[in-house]
């Protein structure tokens, strides 16, 4: 046996990639971003994540030891989706929100459908939908402030008349949302509310990361770095972000303005990409590979799809935030998208 | 008056529904195949697509037409199931039955002679395209277990050398593994048939017998061909072949065998059955001659 | 022996929701709480009884072209009596049922019933067909809906049973969790089954 | 312009927000059914989509003109699904024999639609809605149009989890509900949509 | 042709029973049925205004009813948008004790509808939810006690919930379901002043 | 120099160094050689001896067995010994012709034309026909078949393939760089035969000593160019030099270079073609470059064909460790062989060795649509997606998803980061569809 050859297939070089080193490379491109949390949030930050992560993990050894197939959680992409689970949440949530989420995550969002590859759904975006749908409260109330004070991101001093809650309390999509209400503020404070909004100093506090919100999302200054790094690796491929931040760009341009369209200022759209979740969906979540589709031209409809999605609900829809449900609700046409987008073969005439 | 009312608007849109439909199946009458109306006739017309086809008669047709399993309604259960084999069937219960059978005892890690190490995808397909195949012989299994795949019954199970076993009891004798195999190792066999030449190798003799790692490869030598009793055996392209339908299951052939590549389950069997036999005859023999002598002493 | 068998097959065997999967909408709309369950239940299995004995008797009159038509007519009135004596008796569960005790009609297990069953036998075996049918009908709405109640709301039949400090399951009630609760559920029994 | 804007609201309404098949639980069986194969899914619900308009346009009319001036709101149910019942089968016939083409493609489904909620539903739903005339047979579209989406989605999934290594006892019908589930969840995205 | 004329004279003939048997059965529930309706709404109009005995219909032309038609959908003009009904109390001795009105909004997944009964100075006096499909957990939580009670008293100023700075705490996670029921019983209150100013503008002219 | 190129392909370290500046070194006349009788795209050539027949080098063997076919020639003298299955360089066994050498080399009459490039068209067709010349390239298509195309199709280019794009083969930049003149002829002699306007010369950019050489000794020539191609694998596939020299697409789905009115021809093929209009010189010999890291001594060889793979190893001295992979052809696309009994062939470039790590190939894993496959494809397909299809028996879309248009360069397989073995599914896809489509 020991001198007979190997024969395998052509190629017989490979090159250097596999599962584990993009999983684990994507893990390091989250961590700028755990890191401003931490900075803003405090340890709890660090501990959340580390729950879903943890969580993540486990549910994944133990369903694939109770499956009977090989278990696989060194490959790093149930770490990525604890990950991710923990990010999708606020930060004054009880230690066993990102554990429930992860688990589902893992054991409904991936393993169900056979691990890794076979998932039709974003995990980590299922389970952040299934905790929005079991415990909305917690959800999307009670924001903690950063440890520089600031929920909003709105320079409050600036605003001349006393300010309702639903502005003060919310985050900076809250504020958006409630705005568009004159049930809930008064028409008189929109234009100025609105003009703070979209303010270079809102902007930069977005940037920064100096908000309250979801524990990965808040700055998209620590969200750039990792998605250049992936980006450099050639982890992530241009088509879906750019697709969708251009989507958001131009819809909230249009229609983003209270009086009407085209009434809203080019900061606006800005603000728009820089607040919520849209830095962190658009780079990290909308490229999860898996649930994305395949063929260039396919990534380019996913983007903007999820951008038009992303920008119904933020302007009419029930939620001030719509990047996880656009990024689940266009993962279910993947399959639609990758068998009607198939590129033409090179040299195909055209009938 | 309600009453009056209510009985009225009901006939008279039944009586509306019904004409309407009756002229209508008459002017847009569609011949259709005898067969599906029966079936469909049969089941049971709730159209809930539980078969996977879009209602009832569409699921007749698929059976009529393409062959569809008869099992898929579940509202109908078993009754329905019945009626459907009796139209269905008739064709489907006269044949023999017959079980696969894979012509060759190599094809586990144990008892094989390996030409290279195979790195690739685990199919035998592939594995026959490079370079003939990971195993010495040209026409042996090459163990990758595209059969066992294919059974759609888990009829075919690894022993414990990591050689494939088939159920007897479980194969339905679809044929699938039969066309999953690339060496076309596997052939559908009557089941009464015993008796088995287990070597595929189309090989000299010279070159088969050390390429198999079992030691059993048909080496073309016709020492089988000349003792079958009914002619049931010939040798094509150095290989012999049973033909089934000549075959007694006398097991002569697995005798004469040198490198047991014919093998006989009834071998011992038939031993047994002999010994027994001789043992009766034996008796009857001397019961035989114990009468005769009785006889013989008697006359004395 | 032959009756207890058509009755008892359609509770775990040929049950119409785990193994047929049929009569689905209900199955998963009227779940919320084993209440509305139990009633969903009956009202099914009051029609698929008498619409199976109804069926039963006059099959032999009616000819084979409008089989159909006279069938569903006949199911349909039993699903207008039981609607309007719901309606006017328990008008509480005829408003958390609503629009589903209508839709009884088109339920694919009475239908199926009285065609493959009920058309085909006499009325005695037809009555305990229908009967064990829809109690096996009644029987899985009630385990979906104790599911659900019990995750959903941390009650059972309307009483608290977790903890207070039990921060309940809310999807579990929601369309959402009718879909996943009935994927798991009917998993869980393939895999018992193959075991 | 208003009433192309509350047109538009109301498509948006009953496709998405309170989508037939994932909010209200109708049209369940052929949902999950007939959506194993891309092509009859997409012929399934063009089936659907016709005969939901046509439905609502009859049924309203049959309410209207008949039951309601005679006070015969009792006879809703039954007269629904023998309006329904005979049309379907009026329209599968009319196209076997004047467009086989067509029929292959779209009347093959048809006979599958009668024990549909969703069209029985729809027909009720407009009725309790107190939708008018335009609104029931626009009504009947849209929510002909919301089944076809997700069943199309549905028979896309399910084409791409046919090949792949969903654990046995999940396959097929559970993992179907888990998906649809899932396709819940996503949905929910526009629940208190409002435009 | 005659087949089918007996085909059809069959279906007509079990259509016939059915609907017959049907029409009893109306004939018998439908009294109930109604009964039954009349009894529900009494009852929450008691509930609410639990001092009168007698309730008189009113019903008055609103020149723009305020209150939007119900967005999601293309429906008959029914009454409610262009007609508000409200009912008077009185007591024994014809002396008005309050008013009642159901109160309609949509909120989140449904039209909320609440039986609301006002003083006559026109503050809340007792409420009751007696129609809604909102999220059970959530909106659905507004038929409770704890939450309706809070109205009790208040005036048509301090109708407003908390996120929007008034006094009413919204039902955990359902501020939308809150602000709808609250908004609602605001807009009534509205009618009613308008429907009172008119009344006693006529019958100043008269 | 503005580099063109195609879109897609991958950039493997090109690994040329071990042999790169090795000089062409003749190899030793072997004793005995096996000559098979299928080298080439087609019929197998039909034997003209028995064994026990005398033959001199260059004496023609085998007669073509069709059409589509090529004589084959003696390689060295002596005597036939055996006409039966021999192993083959692509790993399976095949009728082959066994000559045992009399140690003389006793070539038949070779001849010298000194106006060669003023023979005719046809005379020159006739002397490839009877050189047995077949694409030397890879493919091994007869080359008389390609310059003779019907004529709806005229050629207008002759495309000379100098890439060499698959790492550590160097045989053919050691030929451009010995033989530069004569490959030259060669392509005069080939756009004469298809009375083509233009010749180019495609050289990837990591052999700038050649396309210099090359540029300078066509600069006096008008319609020859010499185009500097980027450094990308494959480059030196057909349609995508043809696309990065030339702009066209030859059409998918069976389209030929003939359909855009291209011949490519690689510059091996170019200096056989030269040698036999020439001298009428058979092709009898080739070069081919032994390498590998563990090779003692990387060569280029200029060997006979039909000499033993182990020869050439001896020749190289041996190996540094075990063997672990033995390959016939380059990385990218050769085949990896049990042994090392196969002989050359007229299209064999190459002999890499590879010791046992890096013969180890990884399990797969499941595929997580990470697109790079469908990136890199340099013929647009979704090669995901066909191993998918083939994986669960789905030949139906198997085919729509364009099976038949992959050319098995394997950069989808080189960069999947799950180690799918996308060329061996994609591989049974083909053979299942053209199966059904036969049938
Ligand atoms: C499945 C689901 C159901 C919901 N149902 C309701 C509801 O019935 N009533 C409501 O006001 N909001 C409902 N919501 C909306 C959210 O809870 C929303 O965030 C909330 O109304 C506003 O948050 P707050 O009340 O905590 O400020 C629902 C959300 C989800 C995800
Ligand atoms: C049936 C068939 C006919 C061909 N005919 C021609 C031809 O007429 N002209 C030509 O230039 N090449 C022809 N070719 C050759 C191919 O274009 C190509 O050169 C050959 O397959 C090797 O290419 P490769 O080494 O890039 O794979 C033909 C190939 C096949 C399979
Ligand atoms: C992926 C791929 C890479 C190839 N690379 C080369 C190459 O580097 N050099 C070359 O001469 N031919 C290469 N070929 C073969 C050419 O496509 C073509 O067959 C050849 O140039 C035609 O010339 P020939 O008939 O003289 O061999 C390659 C083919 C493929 C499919
Ligand atoms: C660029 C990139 C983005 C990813 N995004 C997600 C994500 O959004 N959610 C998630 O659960 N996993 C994500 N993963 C991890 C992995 O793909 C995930 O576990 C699979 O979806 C599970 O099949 C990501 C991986 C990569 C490489
Ligand atoms: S595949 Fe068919 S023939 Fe082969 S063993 Fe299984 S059941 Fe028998
Ligand atoms: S398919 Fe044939 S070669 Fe493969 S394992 Fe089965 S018997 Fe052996
Ligand atoms: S699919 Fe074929 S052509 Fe495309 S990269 Fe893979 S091997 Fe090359
Ligand atoms: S490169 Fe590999 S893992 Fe990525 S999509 Fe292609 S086959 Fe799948
Ligand atoms: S029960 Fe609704 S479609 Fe079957």
């Amino acid at each position: 046996m020991s001198d007979v050859y190997t024969v395998s297939a052509a190629p017989h070089i490979k090159e250097k990639v596999s599962v584990s080193s993009i999983m684990w490379q994507v893990v390091l491109a989250l961590l700028p971003a755990l890191l401003v949390s931490i900075y803003f949030y405090g340890t709890k930050a660090f501990l959340l994540t580390l729950y879903g992560a943890a969580a993540a993990v486990i549910t994944e050894a133990i369903i694939q030891k109770f499956r009977g197939v090989p278990v696989t959680i060194k490959d790093g992409s149930a770490v990525v989706t604890g990950i991710l689970v923990a990010f999708n949440i606020n930060a004054a949530a009880p230690w066993w929100i990102p554990v429930v989420g992860a688990v589902f995550a893992i054991a409904i969002g991936k393993q169900i459908f056979g691990g890794l590859g076979f998932n039709i759904f974003n995990p980590a975006l299922l389970g952040r939908a299934f905790l929005m749908a079991s415990w909305p409260s917690i959800m999307t109330s009670g924001w903690v402030p950063t440890r520089l004070g600031s929920i909003n991101g709105l320079n409050l001093g600036s605003l001349p008349s006393k300010i309702p809650e639903v502005i003060t309390s919310a985050t900076p999509l809250g504020a958006a949302k409630a705005l568009r209400d004159t049930t809930q503020v008064a028409a008189n404070m929109q234009d100025n509310i609105m003009n703070q909004l979209a303010s270079m100093d809102t902007i930069q506090n977005l940037f920064w990361g100096n908000i309250g919100g979801c524990l990965g999302e808040i700055s998209a200054a620590a969200l750039l770095i990792g998605a250049a790094f992936l980006a450099y690796k050639h982890i992530i491929e241009w088509r879906i972000p750019v697709s969708y931040i251009a989507t958001v760009f131009v819809l909230t341009y249009i229609f983003g303005g209270i009086n009407g369209l085209f009434s809203a200022s080019l900061l606006l759209p800005v603000f728009h990409i820089f607040a919520g979740g849209l830095i962190l969906g658009a780079f990290f979540m909308a490229t999860d590979m898996v649930t994305s589709p395949v063929t260039k031209r396919g990534r380019v409809i996913f983007g903007i799809g999820c951008g038009v999605l992303t920008v119904v609900i933020r302007l009419v829809g029930g939620y001030p935030e719509g990047v996880s449900y656009s990024i689940l609700f266009m993962n279910m046409f993947v399959p639609l998208i990758d068998r009607y987008t198939v590129p033409k073969p090179f040299g195909e005439v055209k009938k | 008056m309600i009453i009056v009312y209510s009985v009225a608007t009901l006939g008279i849109l039944g009586l509306i529904y019904g004409l309407g439909l009756a002229y209508a199946s008459r002017k847009f009458h569609v011949e259709v195949d005898p067969k599906i109306e029966k079936i469909t006739e049969i089941l049971p017309q709730a159209n809930c697509g539980a078969c996977g086809y879009p209602g009832c008669s569409a699921y007749a047709e698929a059976i009529v037409n393409n062959g569809v399993d008869i099992n898929k309604c579940a509202p109908g259960g078993s009754a329905v199931l019945g009626q459907i084999s009796k139209i269905m069937g008739v064709e489907a219960t006269a044949t023999e039955r017959k079980v696969a059978l894979i012509h060759c005892q190599s094809g586990g890690s144990n008892n094989t002679f390996f030409r290279y190490k195979y790195e690739g995808i685990p199919t035998c397909k592939a594995a026959v395209q490079l370079s003939n195949g990971p195993n010495l012989c040209n026409y042996g299994c090459v163990f990758q277990n595209d059969c066992l795949e294919a059974c759609n019954f888990d009829a075919i199970h690894l022993d414990e050398n990591g050689m494939r076993i088939i159920d007897k009891e479980k194969c339905t004798s679809c044929g699938a593994c039969v066309k999953a195999c690339p060496r076309d190792l596997i052939e559908l066999v009557p089941v009464k048939k015993r008796v088995h030449v287990l070597c595929s190798s189309q090989d000299k003799g010279a070159v088969a017998r050390p390429a198999c790692g079992n030691k059993t490869a048909c080496i073309g030598c016709g020492l089988c061909v000349k003792k079958c009793p009914v002619d049931a055996i010939t040798l094509n392209n150095n290989l012999a072949v049973i033909n089934y339908e000549k075959c007694i299951n006398c097991g002569q052939c697995a005798d004469v065998c040198p490198t047991a590549a014919i093998f006989d389950p009834l071998k011992e069997v038939r031993a047994k059955k002999k010994a027994e036999a001789k043992a009766k005859a034996e008796a009857a023999k001397k019961k035989v001659e114990a009468a005769k002598q009785k006889a013989a002493e008697d006359k004395e | 022996m032959k009756l207890t068998k058509e009755f008892s097959k359609g509770l775990i065997k040929e049950n119409p929701v785990f193994v047929m999967a049929l009569g689905l909408c209900p199955t998963l709309a009227v779940t919320t709480s084993v209440q509305n369950a139990i009633g969903m239940g009956m009202a099914a299995t009051f029609v698929l009884v008498f619409s199976n004995i109804f069926v039963s008797l006059v099959k032999n009159f009616i000819p084979e072209k409008i089989r159909i038509p006279s069938y569903i007519v006949i199911i349909a009135s039993f699903v207008t009596i039981v609607d309007l004596t719901m309606n006017a008796f328990l008008p509480e569960i005829h408003k958390s049922l609503g629009l589903f005790i209508p839709l009884i009609v088109v339920n694919c297990i009475i239908l199926g019933r009285a065609e493959a069953f009920a058309s085909k036998n006499n009325t005695i075996s037809s009555i305990f067909d229908g009967l064990g049918m829809g109690l096996g009908f009644t029987l899985a709405l009630i385990v979906i809906g104790g599911i659900r109640e019990l995750l959903g709301a941390g009650q059972f039949f309307g009483m608290n049973v977790m903890s207070a400090g039990y921060k309940p399951i809310l999807i579990a009630i929601l369309a959402p969790g009718a879909f996943l609760v009935m994927g798991l559920l009917m998993g869980l029994m393939n895999l018992t089954k193959r075991k | 312009m208003e009433l192309i804007g509350r047109i538009f609201a109301l498509a948006i309404a009953t496709i998405f927000v309170h989508n037939f098949v994932l909010a209200r639980f109708l049209g369940l069986c052929p949902y999950i059914g007939v959506s194993k194969k891309l092509d009859s899914a997409l012929g399934m619900g063009m089936a659907v989509i016709f005969v939901m308009t046509l439905a609502s346009t009859f049924t309203w009319l049959i309410q209207t003109f008949v039951l309601v001036p005679l006070g015969l709101e009792f006879l809703q149910t039954i007269a629904f699904i023998l309006t329904i019942a005979s049309l379907v089968q009026l329209v599968e016939m009319v196209i076997q024999k004047t467009a086989p083409a067509l029929y292959k493609a779209l009347g093959v489904y048809l006979p599958l639609i009668t024990t549909n909620c969703a069209v029985l539903g729809v027909a009720i739903l407009n009725i309790n809605e107190e939708l008018n005339f335009i609104g029931a047979i626009l009504n009947g579209l849209f929510a002909g149009l919301g089944f076809t989406l997700v069943l199309v989605l549905m028979a896309g999934i399910r084409e791409r989890l046919d090949k792949a290594e969903v654990p046995a006892s999940m396959k097929g019908m559970p993992i179907a509900m888990i998906v649809a589930g899932s396709m819940a969840l996503a949905f929910l995205g526009f629940s208190g949509l409002n435009i | 042709m005659k087949y089918y004329l007996k085909l059809g004279f069959i279906l007509l003939l079990i259509g016939a029973i059915a609907s017959g048997v049907l029409a009893l059965i109306n004939s018998y529930t439908e009294p109930i049925i109604e009964n039954n309706k009349l009894k529900t709404e009494e009852e929450a109009r008691s509930l609410v205004l639990p001092q009168a005995e007698i309730f008189e219909k009113k019903s008055i032309a609103m020149e723009r009813a305020e209150s939007k038609p119900d967005p999601l959908k293309i429906q008959k003009e029914t009454s409610g948008s262009n007609e508000f009904v409200f009912y008077i109390g009185k007591n024994n001795q014809q002396e008005i004790v309050g008013y009642t009105f159901v109160a309609k909004k949509y909120g989140y997944s449904s039209t909320i509808e609440t039986m609301v009964g006002v003083n006559p100075d026109l503050s809340v006096n007792k409420i009751k939810i007696i129609n809604q499909a909102e999220t059970p957990g959530l909106g659905a939580n507004c038929e409770e006690e704890s939450f309706t009670s809070q109205f009790s008293q208040l005036t048509k100023a301090e109708l407003q919930v908390d996120k929007d700075g008034g006094q009413i705490q919204s039902l955990t996670g359902a501020t939308i379901s809150s602000r709808a029921i609250t908004n609602s019983i605001k807009e009534g209150l509205n009618n009613i002043e308008t429907a009172l100013n008119n009344q006693n503008k006529k019958e100043v002219a008269e | 120099m503005g580099l063109k190129t195609f879109p897609g392909g991958v950039h493997p370290h090109d690994s040329k160094e071990f042999s790169k500046d090795a000089a062409i070194e003749d190899l030793p006349i072997p004793k005995k050689v096996v000559i098979p009788l299928s080298q080439h795209i087609g019929a197998p050539a039909k034997p003209l001896v028995k064994v026990g027949d005398e033959v001199k080098t260059g004496q023609k063997i085998a007669e073509p067995g069709g059409f589509v076919s090529i004589p084959m020639h003696a390689s060295i003298s002596g005597k036939i010994t055996k006409i039966a299955d021999f192993p083959h360089p692509t790993g399976i066994t095949s009728l082959a012709i066994e000559i045992t050498g009399d140690g003389k080399d006793d070539w038949i009459e070779l001849y010298e034309e000194d106006n060669f490039l003023e023979l005719t068209a046809d005379e020159i067709k006739n002397r490839i026909s009877e050189a047995g010349i077949c694409g030397m390239g890879g493919a091994g298509f007869p080359t008389l078949v390609k310059i003779s195309p019907p004529t709806e199709k005229p050629i207008d280019t002759v495309i000379l393939n100098g890439v060499e794009c698959e790492p550590f083969l160097t045989a053919d930049y050691r030929l451009m760089l010995e033989k530069a003149d004569e490959i030259i002829w060669g392509l005069k002699l080939l756009m004469k035969t298809v009375d083509a306007q233009n010749g180019i010369i495609g050289i990837e950019a990591n052999k700038p000593d050649v396309i210099k050489k090359m540029k300078e000794l066509t600069a006096t020539e008008q319609n020859i160019r010499v185009v500097g191609l980027k450094l990308k694998y494959p480059q030196g596939a057909e349609k995508q030099l043809i696309y990065a020299a030339t702009k066209r697409k030859v059409p998918n789905k069976g389209g030929l270079p003939m359909d855009v009115n291209v011949v490519v021809q690689n510059v091996g093929t170019a200096f056989a073609v030269y040698e036999a209009v020439r001298y009428k010189k058979p092709l009898v010999e080739r070069i081919v470059t032994v390498s590998g890291s563990i090779v003692k001594v990387p060569k280029n060889l200029k060997t006979r064909i039909g000499t033993k793979f182990e020869e050439l190893l001896e020749f190289c001295n041996g190996t540094t460790e075990d063997i672990g992979k033995v390959i016939s052809g380059g990385p990218m696309m050769g085949f990896a062989i049990p042994n090392l009994e196969a002989p050359v062939a007229k299209g064999s470039s190459g002999l890499l060795l590879f010791n046992k790590k890096q013969a180890h190939r990884q399990k797969e894993n499941t595929c997580i649509r990470c697109g790079s496959c469908v990136d890199v494809c340099p013929m647009n397909l979704v090669p995901s997606l066909i191993a998918k299809n083939v994986r669960y028996e789905d030949w139906e879309m198997t085919e729509k998803y364009g099976v038949m248009d992959c050319i098995k360069c394997g950069s989808c397989a080189y960069v999947c980061p799950s180690n799918i073995k996308l060329i061996q599914w994609i591989d049974i896809g083909k053979m299942k569809i053209s199966e059904k489509n036969r049938s």
